[in-house]
């Protein structure tokens, strides 16, 4: 009954099962959704084929949205991943405080989407933001800066927001496969190198390489289908500035009930995203994939 | 045998909709009512799932601009299917204007007013005063308003609620092409709002003009309007009237009492006057048992003698669509705690419906992203209203041959 | 300049003191070797030098300078680990350049060096290979390898040749001690095998329990221990403790095991001998000689067990008069049969003598 | 490993600044909880003047009223009842990111173990479907699985809800424990199989105690993106007893009818026992168990 | 019935061929020593034997039962592993009765058993540490803990004292001989010290890049061995080996060392003299005389190094006209100076002789 070797499937399937049920028919059935017409204000739902794709793939917001979800993600993920590493990196460290510290770092964690995109429009309001309140105050800028009112700053706003939440967890899953290195192994390197970035880059980095890549992978997805905390802060304004094709679903469906659109929109982001996470595997080999040795 | 209706809003002041409730299931043994609440953002989308799923509603918030999609959708039924003969007219002969209109789908009436409201231009009567200023009786006046307050330091002066994915933010829109006078479309439905000579084509540029002369500080929400006024740093805000009552929240607010309502400004000082009403199902329509239930309910929250309406009144400043209200003194007296009751009376008089078609809701998540682009400069006036008027004629075709 | 210097260190893990209050200078240059039973804090000691743990108590210097807070890699020392503890993601060539490369050595020259040694350590095959692909003792060479790329000013090797046949482990001698006068480098050295520490070191440090029990030049610490510890930790196999009561007889000193036999010391210790005082003596194994008829003075015994060791014969003779059992170790491979009886004699010139708190009595 | 010794400035600065980024946003909000909005957006009072105010929190917990809620000639106070439903909400949460948690630890430890160590036929395909699964945006999903949630009847309970956000986490557990599975020392398994340990025992007793920091991280995981989860969340919990935390804070941020300190009060007491939490099992997840264990 | 029995088997790791065509019969509580150089194929082959390393070719039978289907847990086996391989997350306690409580035995005799070895291996106060908190000699204790504690068919000892001091690794010598014989279980060990091989082993099996070279009793092999590997391999310091042709003459073999020196063979071997063949001669360090004197027949040398290991003095000396190094081991510790002359004669009785292909010549 629990032979690995002979049930391998008995192992797998209480994963597998789940996944299926709540991922795998639902997929199925937005695939079916996006090759037929289901609006639900006209009445049946006739097969269309890839009509719905021309459709989105050539509405307005496509371009803009696709570049701007891209970008973000590309920053988004990498920014998360760098910035979290290194926190867990500086987190191994012991001193006076540094529970405190590592505590701290797991606030934005627990703070829901919603509430985190409070607090943010909070620090970056114009009128009564705390950082404008300080640029004010020491006098490095004379009129409040408007953060979320121009294009180019409000997209930056909304990553820093983005990133802050991402990165308790790059720190905890970083923090974790920090500590399933061997002492040991670290101890070797400690004498090999006196340059901690060296250290860092030859002997840690190729340890937790695989709990990296996977990092990227779930950074990558999430940056790149999230909306939740951008739409909060921006509603994806000003203009375009801060528009995401994650939310062009949920708008094509809800807000225009054109649900064929949407799933087709959704599977336009599925291979955007296959893309990505086979540029990640590539450009990072790890044997995350392989054959155990 | 109970019954338990399931009502769905959205959760404004959710506490005194569940006192309401609670009153209503006292006056009414055997009937319960379960208050499911969903945030406004995502009230209409969580209600389009649960008609989609065929999850067991009854009993709902309606909102003007998604009444004939619903209603063609066969989501929501008419009022006289289950309400007593001649009950509905009569209730509709108090109504206002704009709200019987907004309660009204192909004649029929499917709603109550939960509350009806206008969209009011505000103003910060101290600051103004301060300045020698005087309230802006047209658009022209209240760009000048601004520049002189930017001349004299103040940084934006107006603050403008700007969320592309909200249906307040074109309401807003229509509300000041009402104010000037004009409309969007013709009798006919036909979308001239195109025209450069059209009202919301011009006020369009007059809003691209205010954010270019940063003289506007987008807000992305109204709640954060309450506070950004009361920072004192703005003096112009463009908004619903509720949100006027809480700035002037003595309570809470520490600005209160320096806000003002005046009339919208333009040539006609209308605007657009809407209503958001109880309505029920097709589904609980048809079910006898379920439907008289619910029209107790709908007449106990709605009908007369109207005490729900006129406690949302007092407690929380909402508007109504049951006239009556208007010369009530409780309520005359609540609101002239924050508001000018005369210039108030006077603009929910000027007050016009607005223009709402089963594709309006459509359109209008299509056309707000384009408004949205020409206000920053992103794309030009022209290309904004043409692609909009193409998008709405486009979409009254498909839905006449549907 | 590598001299290494340690003031009364100490180092607590918890409660558990590993190390207490060890004071030792190691000269520039020297090869000291560090014995000791299982668990006395060699390792620790070495650990501690190399700067991988925290000094409870005490001071360290390396060429003169205090080193307590300098990180170990400004130490300037290589160490071979005793768990190798090898870069798992590397391969054997590229762990064993692996310190070079981040001295900023030239890639030539760490493949040269690599490969050199390398071919001193017999796996110039393997250094494609990763540490998981490698048998316990190319594992442990490898190790090896990593110290002896570099050029510190300090070598410290943990057990490095553990792991090792006896025929490399003899190469492996040679070729560290060919290092150690080719760099030199100062070499603290932890090994179990008596035959390593009698031949490469200048200087044995015998620890025990956390404290150095003595240290001197090593047949100086063979033939001459300070106390018990020393005798029976030293020489293979070990030396034979016997109780005897002493006593001075017209000048010689008398030893009287416990069944009556007398044992006569040829040099007196006349002048520190307590008439009466208990006393242990002990004796090497091959200090001992066996032969199968009586002689004057011999002690019989009978044989309990013969162990063949090749070059090398051990007998474990039962003494039944005072029960005790005493190991022999005699040159080739005697011909006694299990339960022979035999006579056992002493050569007195090697016996030596402790008191009852096991110092030496000289 | 020694204590890392970097320079006692730089330890100092790095520190503070990830406590002002992670924790300032924070910080301002346990300010607003404590701060009447009149003192707190007004420019000519401080603090100072007013002092601090607990009655935000006296009306979530207790639900008694502000005594500016009763202020004369004034509207009511922007109070809001969902601001109430928080500790009830935070039960829910509890139960359902705990009980999502656990269910993918459970479901997922085992299947991870099974692709870190051993060969099967079909491991790529089954592998592949694993990371491709996520791949769809949620919100594409929504309808299917609220319909299937509706003919299951588990809309308006926690359980619909635990089930969905299992599901959600489970690709990404799987995928992380098979990391740290991984890199187990082979021998230790073969001791284990020595010591006549059966395939799962080896699991249960070998592998999941000294993954327990890598399962305690992946758990975290698996129980905020639970906790955090906003759509699901909403529209499978329908009316207010099953709602988690993510729903209820929400509502809260973006109504117009809840003042500041109410929301920054709610923000507190919403994270308070999910930080508690999160932070006992996070002490563990930096705990190394692996060292002494093999040689080489 | 644990007899283990190997039938051609082979293992390779990628094209690396680790075991090749071993052969093997152990009958039931036989002590079995492995011997071979570091990378010879002793861990596979114990691996093979457990169960946990996939056979390759061959045949394993253990009681007469073919295993190689069979898992390792069902295969009646405890194993010490090289790299000791204990669990980080338990205590030494834990550790060593982890497979008994794994086989249902009742959590009072756990304790029992494991307080047993525990103090036979003398780590009893270390039974609450976990590993990490242990020196290298205590994991390698712990490690041999977990095997004693149970009773298997086979026991599989992977160099399991090479991390301990002389002493201990001699009281563990006894234990272990003692274990064997009270548990009669068949006992197959790999090790690279020379004394346990000779004192533990029945039989030894010398190992040789994944063949056997030569298998037999200890002192068997040490003194007949078939080839110049197993002669080289065995005996400690090595055996040496010098270039001669042979020559028969009057019935006894003379050999002809390059310098012209001759050395007369007493037994005869002219039957299979080729004249004036190559051969090599080998003669162990410990059968070597030297005097500072020259005798008849004495080859002269110049001393180039003494070891001093105590108990026996190592004298390395060149033969100036072969230029050959010859290691000579006196007992005692010889006072001979460094570079003095001196005079080498054999113990021609323990000459051996091997062809040019190294195998044996008798
Ligand atoms: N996974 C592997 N891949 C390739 N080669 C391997 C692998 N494992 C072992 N080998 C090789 O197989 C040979 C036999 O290894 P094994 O561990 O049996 O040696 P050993 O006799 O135990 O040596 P030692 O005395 O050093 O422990 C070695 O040469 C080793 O390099
Ligand atoms: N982390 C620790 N916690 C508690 N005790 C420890 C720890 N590390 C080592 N010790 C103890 O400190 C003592 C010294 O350990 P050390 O490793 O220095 O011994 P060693 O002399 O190298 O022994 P060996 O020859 O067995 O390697 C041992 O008794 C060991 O049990
Ligand atoms: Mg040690
Ligand atoms: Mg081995």
């Amino acid at each position: 009954m629990w032979a690995i070797k002979r049930y391998p499937l008995l192992w797998l399937l209480p994963a597998l099962l789940p996944v299926a049920a709540f991922i795998v028919y639902p997929v199925a059935y937005a695939f079916w959704t996006s090759l037929h017409q289901v609006m639900l204000l006209f009445p049946g739902e006739p097969f269309v084929g890839f009509d719905n794709y021309a459709r989105v793939l050539t509405s307005s917001y496509f371009r803009t949205a696709f570049l701007n979800s891209v970008v973000f993600m590309l920053l988004a993920a990498p920014l998360v991943v760098i910035l979290g590493v290194s926190a867990a990196l500086f987190l191994q460290r012991r001193f006076a405080g540094s529970m405190l510290v590592r505590s701290v770092v797991l606030l934005p964690w627990v703070l829901p989407g919603a509430i985190s995109a409070v607090l943010w429009i909070w620090v970056f309001h114009p009128s009564f933001g705390i950082i404008n309140g300080v640029l004010l105050g020491v006098g490095a800028v004379d009129t409040p800066i408007q953060w979320l009112n121009t294009p180019r700053l409000a997209f930056a706003c909304v990553l820093v927001a983005h990133v802050w939440t991402q990165i308790p967890f790059a720190v905890v899953l970083t923090m974790a496969a920090l500590s399933a290195i061997n002492s040991e192994t670290l101890e070797a390197a400690t004498i090999d190198c006196r340059n901690g970035w060296k250290r860092f880059w030859y002997v840690v980095f190729p340890e937790v390489k695989a709990m990296i890549v996977v990092l990227l992978i779930y950074n990558a997805l999430i940056a790149f289908t999230t909306y939740d905390l951008v739409y909060a802060m921006t509603g994806g304004g000003p203009g375009t500035a801060t528009t995401l094709l994650a939310f062009q679903i949920w708008r094509e469906s809800f807000a225009m009930y054109d649900f064929g659109a949407g799933s087709a929109l959704a599977f336009v982001m599925v291979a955007v995203a296959a893309l990505l996470i086979v540029l990640i595997t590539r450009a990072l080999p790890s044997d995350l994939f392989g054959e155990r040795p | 045998q109970d019954i338990t209706l399931e009502f769905v809003v959205w959760n404004y002041a959710l506490d005194t909709i569940q006192d309401n409730v609670r009153r209503f299931e006292e006056a009414n043994p055997g009937i319960k009512v379960n208050v499911t609440d969903y945030t406004w953002p995502d009230y209409q989308d969580s209600l389009v799932l649960r008609f989609r799923g065929g999850t067991q509603t009854d009993l709902l918030y309606g909102g003007q601009d998604w009444l004939p999609a619903w209603a063609s959708a066969g989501w929501i039924a008419p009022l006289d299917k289950i309400a007593p003969e001649g009950m509905i007219d009569t209730l509709s002969g108090e109504m206002a204007g704009f709200a019987l209109s907004d309660v009204t789908y192909e004649d029929q009436v499917y709603g109550l007013p939960y509350y009806a409201d206008t969209i009011s231009f505000l103003y910060n009567s101290e600051i103004l005063e301060e300045h020698g200023i005087e309230v802006p009786e047209t658009w022209e006046d209240a760009t000048a308003a601004a520049e002189k307050l930017k001349a004299a330091g103040m940084n934006r002066p107006i603050v403008y609620e700007y969320n592309q994915e909200l249906p307040n933010f074109f309401d807003a829109f229509v509300a000041q092409v009402y104010g000037r006078g004009g409309d969007l479309f013709d009798e006919d439905l036909n979308a001239v709002f195109n025209q450069p000579d059209n009202a919301a084509y011009q006020h369009l540029e007059w809003l691209r003009d205010a954010f270019e002369k940063e003289l506007v500080q987008p807000e992305n929400h109204e709640s954060n309007i309450i506070t950004t006024m009361n920072t004192g740093q703005h003096a112009f805000t463009i908004v619903y009237n509720y949100v006027l009552a809480a700035m002037n929240n003595k309570a809470e607010q520490p600005l209160a009492g320096q806000f003002s309502l005046a009339p919208m400004p333009g040539e006609a000082h209308s605007t657009l006057g809407f209503a958001k009403f109880y309505a029920v199902t097709a589904t609980t329509a048809d079910d006898p048992e379920r439907a008289e239930a619910a029209w107790k309910f709908i007449e106990f929250m709605a009908g007369q003698p109207y005490d729900v309406a006129k406690r949302w009144a007092v407690e929380h400043g909402l508007g109504f669509g049951q006239l009556p209200l208007l010369e009530d003194q409780e309520v005359r007296e609540a609101w002239g705690e924050w508001v000018d009751m005369d210039v108030l009376s006077n603009q929910i008089e000027n007050a016009r419906a607005g223009t709402w078609t089963e594709w309006t809701a459509v359109w209008s998540a299509f056309f707000r992203p384009l408004l949205a682009s020409a206000m920053v400069g992103e794309i030009s006036v022209e290309q904004a209203m043409n692609d909009g008027a193409e998008r709405w004629n486009t979409l009254r075709e498909q839905f006449a041959n549907r | 300049m590598a001299s290494v210097e340690l003031k009364s260190v100490s180092k607590s893990f918890g409660n558990v003191k590993a190390v207490r209050d060890v004071s030792l200078t190691i000269p520039d240059r020297e090869f000291v070797v560090f014995v000791g039973p299982s668990g006395c804090g060699k390792s620790t000691l070495l650990r501690m030098i190399a700067g991988l743990e925290e000094i409870s108590a005490g001071e360290i210097s390396i060429g003169g300078r205090r080193v307590n807070d300098i990180p170990a890699a400004d130490r300037g020392i290589a160490m071979v680990f005793q768990s190798y503890a090898l870069y798992p993601h590397m391969t054997v060539g590229e762990n064993m350049g692996f310190g070079l490369k981040m001295s900023g050595v030239p890639r030539e020259e760490v493949k040269a060096k690599v490969a050199q040694a390398a071919s001193i350590l017999q796996i110039g095959e393997l250094l494609e290979r990763k540490p998981r692909a490698l048998s316990g003792g190319q594992r442990q060479r490898v190790a090896i390898g990593r110290a002896i790329t570099r050029n510190p000013d300090v070598f410290l090797f943990d057990e490095p040749l553990s792991n090792l046949d006896a025929g490399l482990r003899a190469q492996m001698r040679v070729e560290l001690a060919r290092l150690h006068a080719e760099f030199n480098a100062t070499m603290i050295y932890v090994t179990h095998d008596q035959v390593e520490a009698m031949t490469l070191a200048d200087r044995i440090v015998v620890l025990n329990k956390g404290r150095i029990e003595q240290q001197g030049a090593p047949l100086d610490l063979y033939e001459r221990p300070d106390s018990m510890f020393v005798a029976s930790f030293l020489g293979q196999p070990k030396i034979n403790f016997l109780d005897v009561t002493m006593q001075a007889k017209q000048g010689a000193t008398v030893l009287r095991l416990s069944d009556g036999h007398e044992v006569t010391l040829p040099s007196g210790l006349s002048g520190k001998v307590t008439p009466d005082a208990a006393a242990v003596l002990g004796i090497r194994p091959d200090a001992i000689t066996v032969s199968s008829r009586a002689t004057a003075g011999a002690i019989p015994g009978k044989l309990e067990l013969v162990e063949h060791l090749g070059s090398e014969t051990l007998m474990h003779i039962r003494l039944p008069e005072i029960s005790e059992l005493v190991t022999v170790a005699a040159p080739g491979s005697k011909r006694f049969k299990k339960g022979a009886n035999c006579w056992i004699t002493f050569d007195l010139k090697r016996v030596l003598l402790f008191d009852h708190r096991g110092l030496r009595i000289r | 490993m020694m204590a890392g010794r970097g320079n006692r400035l730089s330890t100092f600065l790095i520190a503070t600044l990830i406590l002002m980024f992670t924790g300032g946003p924070v910080l301002l909000a346990l300010y607003g909880s404590l701060v009447p909005d009149r003192v707190l957006l007004s420019r000519e009072t401080s603090v100072f003047d007013y002092g601090l105010s607990l009655e935000s929190y006296r009306y979530v917990f207790f639900g008694e009223l502000p005594p500016s809620y009763l202020v004369e000639g004034a509207n009511r106070s922007m109070i809001s009842d969902a601001a109430r439903q928080v500790p009830q909400s935070l039960w829910n949460s509890a139960r359902i990111a705990l009980s999502a948690m656990a269910l993918n630890i459970l479901l997922g430890a085992p299947a991870a173990y099974v692709f870190a160590r051993y060969a099967f036929p079909a491991k790529k395909l089954s592998f592949m479907f694993i990371i491709l699964s996520p791949l769809v945006p949620t919100t594409a999903l929504v309808v299917p699985i609220y319909m299937l949630m509706q003919s299951l009847g588990l809309i308006g309970s926690i359980y619909g809800i635990i089930l969905v956000h299992t599901a959600q986490a489970l690709p990404f557990t799987v995928l992380i424990l098979s990391v740290f599975f991984r890199k187990l020392p082979t021998e230790l398994f073969e001791a284990a199989m020595l010591d006549r340990c059966t395939g799962f025992q080896g699991f249960i007793r070998i592998a999941v105690p000294l993954a327990l920091p890598s399962i305690g991280a992946t758990g975290l995981f698996a129980f905020m993106l639970s906790y955090s989860e906003y759509i699901f969340s909403l529209v499978l919990s329908g009316e207010a007893r099953s709602r988690p935390v993510s729903v209820v804070m929400a509502a809260l941020a973006r109504n117009t009818d809840v003042s500041w300190s109410l929301l920054n009060t709610s923000i507190f007491i919403a994270i308070i026992p999910t930080l508690v939490l999160v932070v006992l099992v996070w002490r563990f997840v930096v705990e190394g168990l692996l060292s002494g264990s093999v040689k080489g």
